[in-house]
């Protein structure tokens, strides 16, 4: 490994979360961004080439070693480490529609659910997937919530635009405030209820 | 969880029948699970028979208590009504009532299938770990600050709320407003199982606040959102979340 | 790296303290004690041999990866651990107050605030966000706050202009009435001035 190589493998080894090609650029005040991107790319290859059981992974817009996760069920067998518990129903429904949508307010997140969000939008809000991003200029100004650093680094993304795209889903995404659907399928369905 | 068991016994199949409470997230959830059970499109649900089979399904699984499986339910009584209204053949004005619903049942069959996806996602993160041992902060000068406008205007709010402002006694007679108190009612109870009347009034104690929160207070209760107590009598009113409902 | 040393090299990674050869041997049922001390002597060769910034030290009975010491100046100066402190409420709201009341003094920070505002606008001070401008007229001469250059850098704010008007805000800001100054702080300095 180069120099820099290195200092950057030590540094991603102390601070144990995601580093950006900024951050890891203040190591070196010699180090040019392309440098830290070569020296990163070598770490990586290195890890992989050498076939280590950790690898250097690409989210939430920085750079992370982590274990890989074929070694996963021997390490939590052995109880050196657990998994983050899992994230409920209601959660994981908030979080698509505060990444799909944001910024939206509580109002819209609980029309689309059909239920109250307060208390799932605060845990959300305490773990740091979501937070505040400004105020609606509705009435009451209420708060509009969007996805925060922790969501990526949570689902392991590199940014929002790794989520999958509309045209990707089987229901497609539709516009934001959709007219009322299916009036013109009514007309064929008029005997349907009698 | 996302991934979970999905209940698959069949409704109305007698004593017996046992699901969890928390199988479903939600009034539209469990719409969806019955359209699947019976095979039925979205497009095209059959109000009548739906509605009656959400009714049995939330009395059997004691979901009656929550306020927005009964919200979901009147919907539903409603709109059987609404079909069952005589009409032209051929009225080409006709507006399907179900078309909203429908709307709504796309939508949020759409986020359950983004919420599926980021529960894959976060699974896959879950099994690498990051370094466990995080070396003690070095000594240093304490960095620059992190000052944030956002939480800056918030605290402007805080203290401008807090200011007795005279403008507001100019202001004339205005109408009950029975949805504000709700929602700061509301909003308590989120944060805290329990709280008194004074802190339901909110900061001003107008005659009009004191009706507002008075009538958004007998609403709650009716619709089984709080309960509304007094330890002794003549003592001051407490006002408890239902802790019945569901958590979300 | 041989299987055994990837997994014995994921564990040692994702666990938060040293681990001991017997601990090792759970990660994997086949494997004996000597197989782990096989394992391991290959991982701390492999770091040595191809110069990573990180090696497998032997310390309180058991073994850990960390940093090589040679880079801790670099890290430490990177501050990758350190997140920048933010203001307590208190804080921000003796800031808000005195950004839109300036030149304010102690006495009516207190009055809006409700509590004692000496302790907070000593650190504010010591920060560099607030400064005195001046004396108020009133009995005692009290000293009057402002906002410091600091405090517009902070915000990202070109002047005190951009900050947003009163009725901008939810609730419009009471008309600035000055009142008899530094009432309460009135007995001690009865003698200050005439």
């Amino acid at each position: 490994m180069t120099p820099l190589a290195r200092l950057i493998e030590a540094a991603l080894f102390s601070a144990a979360r995601p580093l950006t090609v900024e951050e890891l650029g203040a190591l070196d005040p010699d180090a040019t961004t392309a440098d830290v991107r070569v020296a990163l790319e070598q770490v990586r290859e290195h890890y992989d080439f050498e076939q280590h059981g950790i690898e250097l992974v690409e989210l939430a817009g920085g750079h992370q070693i982590l274990t890989r996760a074929v070694h996963a069920a021997a390490i939590e067998r052995a109880q050196f480490s657990v998994r983050a518990p899992k994230l409920t129903a209601a959660a994981l429904e908030t979080l698509a529609v505060i990444a799909y949508r944001q910024p939206v307010g509580r109002a819209e997140i609980e029309e689309i659910r059909g239920v109250s969000a307060g208390g799932v939008l605060r845990s959300l809000q305490e773990r740091g997937l979501i937070e505040v991003v400004g105020r609606s200029e509705a009435l009451g100004r209420p708060l509009l919530y969007g996805t925060a650093a922790a969501f990526l680094e949570l689902l392991g993304l590199r940014d929002l635009a790794d989520l999958p795209r509309a045209d990707e889903l089987t229901i497609a995404l539709r516009p934001h405030h959709p007219e009322p659907e299916g009036a013109d399928d009514a007309a064929a369905y008029v005997e349907a209820e009698s | 969880m996302v991934v979970r068991d999905a209940p698959t016994t069949t409704l109305g199949a007698g004593p017996g029948f046992v699901v969890r409470l928390d199988a479903f997230s939600g009034p539209l959830d469990l719409l969806l699970h019955l359209l699947r059970e019976e095979q039925l499109e979205i497009s095209d649900i059959p109000i009548a028979r739906i509605a009656d089979q959400f009714l049995q399904a939330i009395g059997e699984l004691g979901l009656n208590q929550a306020a927005d499986y009964l919200d979901m339910a009147s919907r539903l009584v409603r709109l059987k009504a609404q079909m069952l209204l005589p009409r032209r053949t051929d009225d080409e004005g006709w507006e399907d009532p179900r078309a909203e619903l429908v709307r709504r049942l796309l939508e949020y069959q759409q986020i359950r299938e983004i919420a599926i996806w980021l529960g894959r996602a976060s699974e896959r993160r879950a099994a690498q770990f990051a370094r466990g041992y995080l070396p003690p902060p070095p000594v240093l000068p304490p960095p620059p600050l992190a000052l944030d406008l956002l939480e800056m205007l918030r605290a402007i709010e805080r203290v401008i709320a807090a200011i007795p402002s005279p403008v507001l006694h100019r202001v004339v007679a205005r109408p009950l407003d029975v949805e504000q108190a709700t929602r700061r009612i509301e909003g308590l109870l989120d944060e805290r199982a329990e709280i008194g009347w004074l802190e339901a009034l909110g900061e001003r104690h107008s005659i009009v606040e004191v009706l507002s929160t008075l009538l958004a207070l007998l609403e709650l209760a009716r619709r089984g959102v709080l309960r509304l107590t007094q330890h002794d009598p003549f003592s001051p009113m407490r006002i408890l979340r239902d802790t019945t409902r569901p958590a979300h």
